[in-house]
């Protein structure tokens, strides 16, 4: 192998951990703080690409449609969900599994209903290609892995300095204690769930340009980021980027070695093997006290 | 085959209890028309698939019954939506059989749902049709297999591209039958051309990201490749490989890519310069065709979706039925297929299609297309191709006592050499 | 004194957390038929020591040996099963079953169902229950959870009883009679309570066992202990008037 | 015995499964008896999550895994000995062979939890990725192919004493149903015995149960073997009902609609879990009969309403509100009794005053 496959390799395992941690974030702060299993997470995604889409089409710039449209619109309807159907499920965490599920599917159904079973996404990545040796990497993927440290960065200042993050940083450290304290108004479960949803379609919209964009295309993503934030423990931040370097690094290596499959199935032994060694995820034994 | 007598014991059974519907007490429905089922996927992951296909089915029936129907008769077609689920098929199918007393069922997209109801029609005797492009290989006397098969379109596809790219293959291909089979033929065909496959590589369907895979095609330098992925998480493909600037180095080909109308999911750009292998493209110029995208437009307004071989398919092999019950004077299952078996052809959007007796597959036109601006430009057309692919396994004249699936377990298990 | 036969000791048992020594190399015995308390300031590491008798937690070094047995790493059922009662800090009761079913489950652990049946009875009684058999655990009060606990240790009538904080929460009359319980108990059990309350302590104890930084600070009665100024220092602020008290 | 008195509510509704088993062949069509059984067997599914979650309390995202491998054994046992009075009991032991395992590996190392949830799912998607890749001729066991994607058909239900005999669909309805029947009645009898109770005491309070010193880890294997055994039933009986077994059992869909069966149904009761898993068994067939609007759009709204209008699920709340008419029933007849007495007494009083 040369140095330049070694390199364009490196950047592509990189690549690949930086997407699982992409699609994995909006789901682990909602784990994370509200102790909800967000079935629905993959349709937060959906929504993200196709508010990218349709903006585009509307004559929205590209990088305002994916950096801020679908953030904003995916993060109302975040708020929109909170409000009319998880507060009611508060203290039933369980139960939050059948409504989410039922959204997942209403979201579904509703998405084909408007826009049909396949939708023309005509926005192309923006940027060029980047060339090592004879190898070539679009830009567009190097730009995604500075957005998800940027973001990854962006969470870690919230968390750090606002109310909001104090309060998930004592949730974090203990389920019962924010609960205990009271501070967990409904009001600060309406912006997590909304924040949550934004990230979700936050990272939609970034991948609408470099995957297909269809009212389905959330199951190729929900059970990826469910097992790497569950992996990830309690912890939000270093939880998930952590689980996702492990999981994305070992899928990376394994697909490139014996294929996509044995790739996939590689990630699921990873995940398994990680949870029977820390049974409560990574930041169950490492990190603890991080973000 | 030990399953025989009792199948033959079970089959007694089963008419016995159709025969006691008396005992049910409820009375079938006394409406004189003719019973046509479609079971196709509405909505669910398929739902890209088997959308379009019911929308031209219903065109063709509308059509039918416009014209004053079938021997005097109406037809009522019944459609259920499987939503995505093998057992859905197998109940659905079940229903129709059994309850509906269906005089044909046209179902089936994925082979694995075609597998799940083959037996249970054939078990209540009903006609069955399959319009879907498949690995090839069913040998069914009860069965008729409209889609074109590898044979047809790979066959024409592989040294096409091969003499105008370069001998040296990569292929990539969706990791279930389907695509491992495909990629047998590819392999096949391509070493029957002198070329040679630099590697094959399987993707699980739930699969976006690609990265790794187009290092690997960088790293192996092929001419082309040959794609055989399925599904929307797969047109992910496409899009990556163009953002990485190899569509301006590597071309790609496939005879799975514009099934789902993928053309239509992603930019100009991305796509052009693919070439592909259908039975039908929506391009096709011909009268036939003209009438048939404008009658699918009226009907459907602004929502129609763009017309792929499933879809003009799904409407021939509705004729196809049509034709053979008018010819044989009757809805009963053994003089349609009779009829069917003579060779019956008839003409539509993609040319004369007819039965090959042989196979119950279809003599049909082939064509090759480039993708430009989203719409294919037809660069090559063959006419009546054979289901070569079935023919070297399956012979339902000299044995139509058949109901298998020969390529169940990939090609060499079949007995056909791919090297 | 004769102290008759050693019940339980540990041999330089530490348990570290990260770069925190919460236990660190204690030396601790009990004899038969004692009562002890385990008193010290919060984060003085009983209740690690507590957890690690228990099984609860992995000791990192050291031995554990109950009745000649070593049990360090145990897990907590091995521990109970040597006919050990434990009561945790958090009363660790079935929220969702009735108080009899409690203590069913607890006498059933090692009696058929019929002497099982009558144990718990009897239990029932002794602790006064008998009002609240029916009721759903996970709805009773506080001190009436920390009693129902208190009687799935008694049902299964141990010889050794690891009580954390028991008058936690309770009434000042749940206390005096928990006093009492607990001195009953005694007549045929060895006892180690962890305890904060001076007064209850005052009430039951006959040596205590001072923790302070991870180790055994002194061991003595609780008269010569309140009075040592050593002890006070360490109780400073808040604590010491308690130890006054 | 109090035995017979706690499971009275269990007998009626063995009875009424009964009656159920033998009258419907004769009231239904062959084509819905035939469908029954795919739902009979997604019902034993369901009940043996309602076991393992809802009394036992481990959160099994991949009951599935037993289901399909139950399936997948006496397919395979069934194509090889021809006998499927053997293959069944194969599919059991095989089931449970897997359950021991993976639950040996995850409850002796401590997982617990939505921990547990995602290991058990990801061993379901590990099957379902692997299966999926055995379409070749080498993927053999016996004279049995995998067939990868496309599954297996599965050799129909004979008669132990003539294999030659297979059985007519009507009497694998039978079979089913019967199964199903004596599934109940074992698992409500099994969560009254000791066993079951202190399974229920460490699904309410782990730490107490392991402070009673019951070993916690083990009873939490047993209950989950014991889970996979009915769960392994219930994939024999699928592959019979649909004729064949794809790796499709195994995906995410199926996964999460085992969860949201026992949601629907009850958690903490067994009835219910069966009950929900034959209404969204009929809900999403009857939905397929109609292609005007996207079926995943109203089945999303049935059950959010659901959940949000029936959130204990449906047994429980029938049960509650059971109970609470028949309290304000007795309180009714009570408030009546003490008006007759204070009237008959005020009434006696008058007379005595006459008197």
């Amino acid at each position: 192998m040369d140095l330049n496959l070694v390199i364009a390799l490196g950047i592509q395992i990189i690549y690949g951990i930086a997407n699982l941690t992409l699609i994995s974030l909006g789901l682990a702060i909602i784990f994370g703080m509200m102790r909800v299993i967000n079935l629905a997470h993959g349709e937060f995604i959906m929504l993200g690409g196709y508010t990218v889409v349709i903006s585009t089409n509307a004559g929205v710039n590209i990088w305002i449609s994916m950096l801020i449209v679908a953030p904003v619109v995916v993060g109302v309807i975040g708020v929109l969900v909170e409000r009319l159907l998880i507060r009611w499920l508060y203290g039933r965490m369980i139960d939050t599994l059948l409504a989410t599920w039922g959204l997942s599917l209403l979201l579904i159904g509703l998405v084909t209903s408007i826009f049909g079973a396949s939708t023309a996404t005509t926005i192309s990545p923006p940027l060029g290609v980047v060339s090592i040796g004879d190898y070539t990497s679009s830009a567009y993927e190097l730009l995604l892995i500075g957005i998800t440290v940027a973001l990854c960065l962006i969470i870690f200042l919230t968390l750090k300095l606002t109310r909001l993050g104090l309060i998930a940083r004592g949730t974090m450290q203990n389920e019962e204690m924010a609960s205990a304290l009271g501070v967990s108004t409904p009001r600060i479960y309406m912006l997590t769930f909304g924040f949550g949803a934004a990230i979700s379609g936050f990272a939609g919209g970034l991948l609408a340009p470099v995957t297909g964009v269809l009212p389905t295309i959330g199951v190729a993503y929900i059970a990826k980021s469910f097992i790497t934030v569950i992996s990830g423990g309690a912890v939000i931040l270093a939880g998930t980027v952590s689980a996702s370097a492990v999981l994305g690094g070992v899928n990376g290596i394994v697909s490139f070695l014996t294929g996509p499959t044995i790739g996939e199935v590689a990630l699921l032994f990873a995940a398994i093997l990680l949870l029977r060694l820390m049974p409560r995820g990574i930041t169950g034994r490492f990190f603890r006290k991080g973000l | 085959m030990t399953f025989n007598k009792n199948r033959r014991r079970f089959l007694a059974g089963a008419s016995i209890a159709l025969a006691a519907p008396a005992i049910i007490g409820r009375v079938q429905a006394a409406t004189d028309d003719i019973k046509f089922v479609s079971i196709l996927d509405q909505s669910g992951g398929l739902d890209i698939y088997g959308k379009p296909m019911v929308d031209t089915t219903k065109l063709a029936i509308e059509e039918i019954n416009a014209d004053g129907g079938l021997l005097g008769r109406q037809i009522d077609l019944k459609v259920y939506d499987p939503q995505s689920s093998i057992q859905l098929y197998t109940q659905f199918a079940t229903q129709a059989a059994a309850g509906d007393k269906a005089d044909v069922v046209h179902a089936g997209i994925t082979s694995a749902s075609r597998e799940a109801i083959r037996p249970t029609l054939a078990r209540f005797q009903t006609l069955y049709f399959y319009n879907v492009l498949y690995e090839g290989g069913v040998c069914d006397f009860n069965c008729f297999c409209t889609g074109s098969t590898p044979a047809q379109t790979v066959e024409k596809l592989v040294p096409y591209t091969m003499n105008k790219w370069g001998k040296k293959v990569y292929v990539v291909a969706a990791d279930y039958n389907y695509g491992q089979i495909t990629a047998q033929w590819v392999q096949k065909y391509v070493s029957d051309n002198g070329g040679e496959v630099v590697e094959t590589e399987f993707f699980p369907l739930d699969v976006t990201n690609f990265g790794t895979t187009i290092k690997k095609i960088q790293a192996a330098k092929p001419d082309m490749v040959m794609s055989a992925l399925v599904g929307g998480a797969h047109v992910s493909f496409y899009r990556q490989y163009a953002a990485a600037g190899m569509n301006q180095s590597v071309p790609i080909a496939s005879t799975t890519f514009g099934i789902g109308n993928e053309h239509k999911l992603i930019s100009g750009e991305e796509g052009d310069g693919m070439i592909c292998a259908y039975s039908y493209f929506e391009e096709i110029e011909s009268e036939a065709n003209a009438s048939f995208t404008s009658r699918f437009k009226d009907s459907m307004g602004d929502d129609a979706p763009a017309l792929n071989e499933l879809a003009a398919r799904s409407y021939e092999a509705a004729y196809l039925w049509a034709e053979a019950v008018k010819q044989a004077g009757s809805i009963d299952r053994m003089q349609v297929i009779e009829v069917l078996r003579t060779g019956l052809s008839i003409d539509g959007p993609s040319g004369t299609v007819a039965i090959e007796p042989k196979t119950n597959h279809a003599l049909q036109n082939v064509y090759l297309a480039e993708l430009k601006d989203q719409s294919f430009n037809i660069v090559e057309s063959y006419e009546a191709q054979p289901p070569t692919d079935t023919l070297l396994v399956c012979d339902l004249v000299g044995n139509p006592n058949q109901s298998t699936f020969y390529f169940q377990n990939g090609l060499e298990a079949a007995g056909i050499e791919i090297q | 004194m004769n102290k008759g036969e050693i019940v339980l000791e540990t041999r330089n048992l530490s348990m570290h957390f990260g770069g925190v020594r919460a236990v660190d190399s204690v030396n601790f015995t009990i004899w038969e038929n004692e009562l002890r308390c385990l008193i010290g300031p919060n984060g003085a590491g009983k209740s690690t020591f507590f957890k690690c008798l228990t099984g609860q937690i992995r000791p990192t070094s050291g031995d554990i040996v109950i009745r000649n047995l070593q049990v360090a790493g145990h897990q907590s059922h091995e521990i109970s099963s040597l006919g050990v009662g434990i009561k945790t800090q958090v009363p660790n009761v079935f929220d969702g079953l009735s108080t009899e079913e409690n203590i069913w489950l607890s006498a059933r652990r090692w009696h058929n169902t019929a002497h099982a049946n009558r144990l718990t009875t009897q239990t029932l009684d002794r602790l006064d229950l008998g009002g609240i058999r029916e009721k759903t655990v996970g709805r009773l009060a506080h001190g009436e959870r920390q009693w129902v606990e208190l009687g799935m240790v008694v049902v299964t009538e141990p010889w050794l009883v690891l009580l954390d904080e028991p008058t936690a929460g309770m009434t000042y009359e749940e206390t005096l009679r928990t006093a009492d319980l607990i001195k009953t108990m005694n007549e045929t059990a060895t006892l180690i309570v962890v305890e904060h309350d001076m007064q209850f302590i005052r009430m039951i104890s006959k040596t205590v066992t001072l923790f302070h930084e991870g180790k055994i600070l002194m061991e003595d009665t609780l008269e010569n202990i309140s009075s040592n100024p050593v002890a006070r220092e360490i109780y400073l602020g808040q604590r010491s008037n308690k130890l006054e008290q | 015995m109090t035995i017979f008195r706690d499971m009275r509510a269990t007998f009626t509704i063995a009875v009424i499964g009964i009656l159920f088993m033998v009258l419907a062949p004769t009231v239904l069509e062959l084509f819905a008896i035939i469908n029954l059984t795919t739902a009979i067997a997604l019902a034993m599914l369901a009940l043996s999550l309602a076991l393992v979650w809802g009394y036992g309390g481990i959160l099994c995202f991949g009951q599935t895994a037993f289901f399909g491998v139950g399936a997948y054994a006496y397919t395979v046992a069934a194509i090889n000995s021809g006998d499927a009075a053997t293959a069944i009991l194969i599919a059991v032991v095989v089931a449970i062979i897997f359950a021991s395992v993976l639950g040996y590996f995850m409850f002796y190392g401590r997982v617990s939890d939505v921990y547990l949830a995602v290991i058990t799912l990801t061993v379901s998607l590990i099957l379902f990725s692997l299966i999926r890749r055995t379409s070749g001729p080498e993927y053999k066991i016996g004279d049995a192919l995998l067939g990868g994607f496309n599954g297996v058909t599965a050799p129909p239900l004979n008669l132990p004493w003539d294999r030659a005999y297979f059985l007519f669909p009507e009497h694998v309805f039978y079979v089913a149903m019967a199964f199903l029947i004596i599934a109940y009645v074992f698992t409500a009898w099994l969560v009254r015995t000791k066993f079951g109770r202190v399974v229920i005491s460490i699904k309410e309070n782990e730490l107490r149960a392991e402070l009673l010193g019951y070993d916690i880890r083990l009873y939490k294997l047993l209950i989950f073997m014991i889970g996979a055994a009915i769960a392994g039933l219930g994939g024999v009986l699928f592959c019979n009902g649909v004729g064949r077994v794809t790796p499709d059992v195994f995906n995410l869909y199926n996964s999460a609609l085992t969860i949201i069966w026992v949601i629907v149904g009850g958690r903490g009761t067994l009835i219910g879990p069966v009950l929900g898993a034959f209404g969204i068994f009929y809900l999403t067939s009857a939905l397929g009969t109609q292609s005007t609007i996207n079926n995943n759009l109203i089945l999303g709204i049935i059950l959010i309403i659901f959940v949000l209008a029936i959130p204990k699920g449906l047994v429980p709340t029938v049960r509650d509100w059971m109970i609470e008419r028949k309290d304000r029933r007795i309180q009714r007849v009570r408030e009546r009794r003490i008006r007759t007495r204070r009237t008959r007494s005020s009434t006696q009083n008058a007379e005595g005053a006459g008197e």
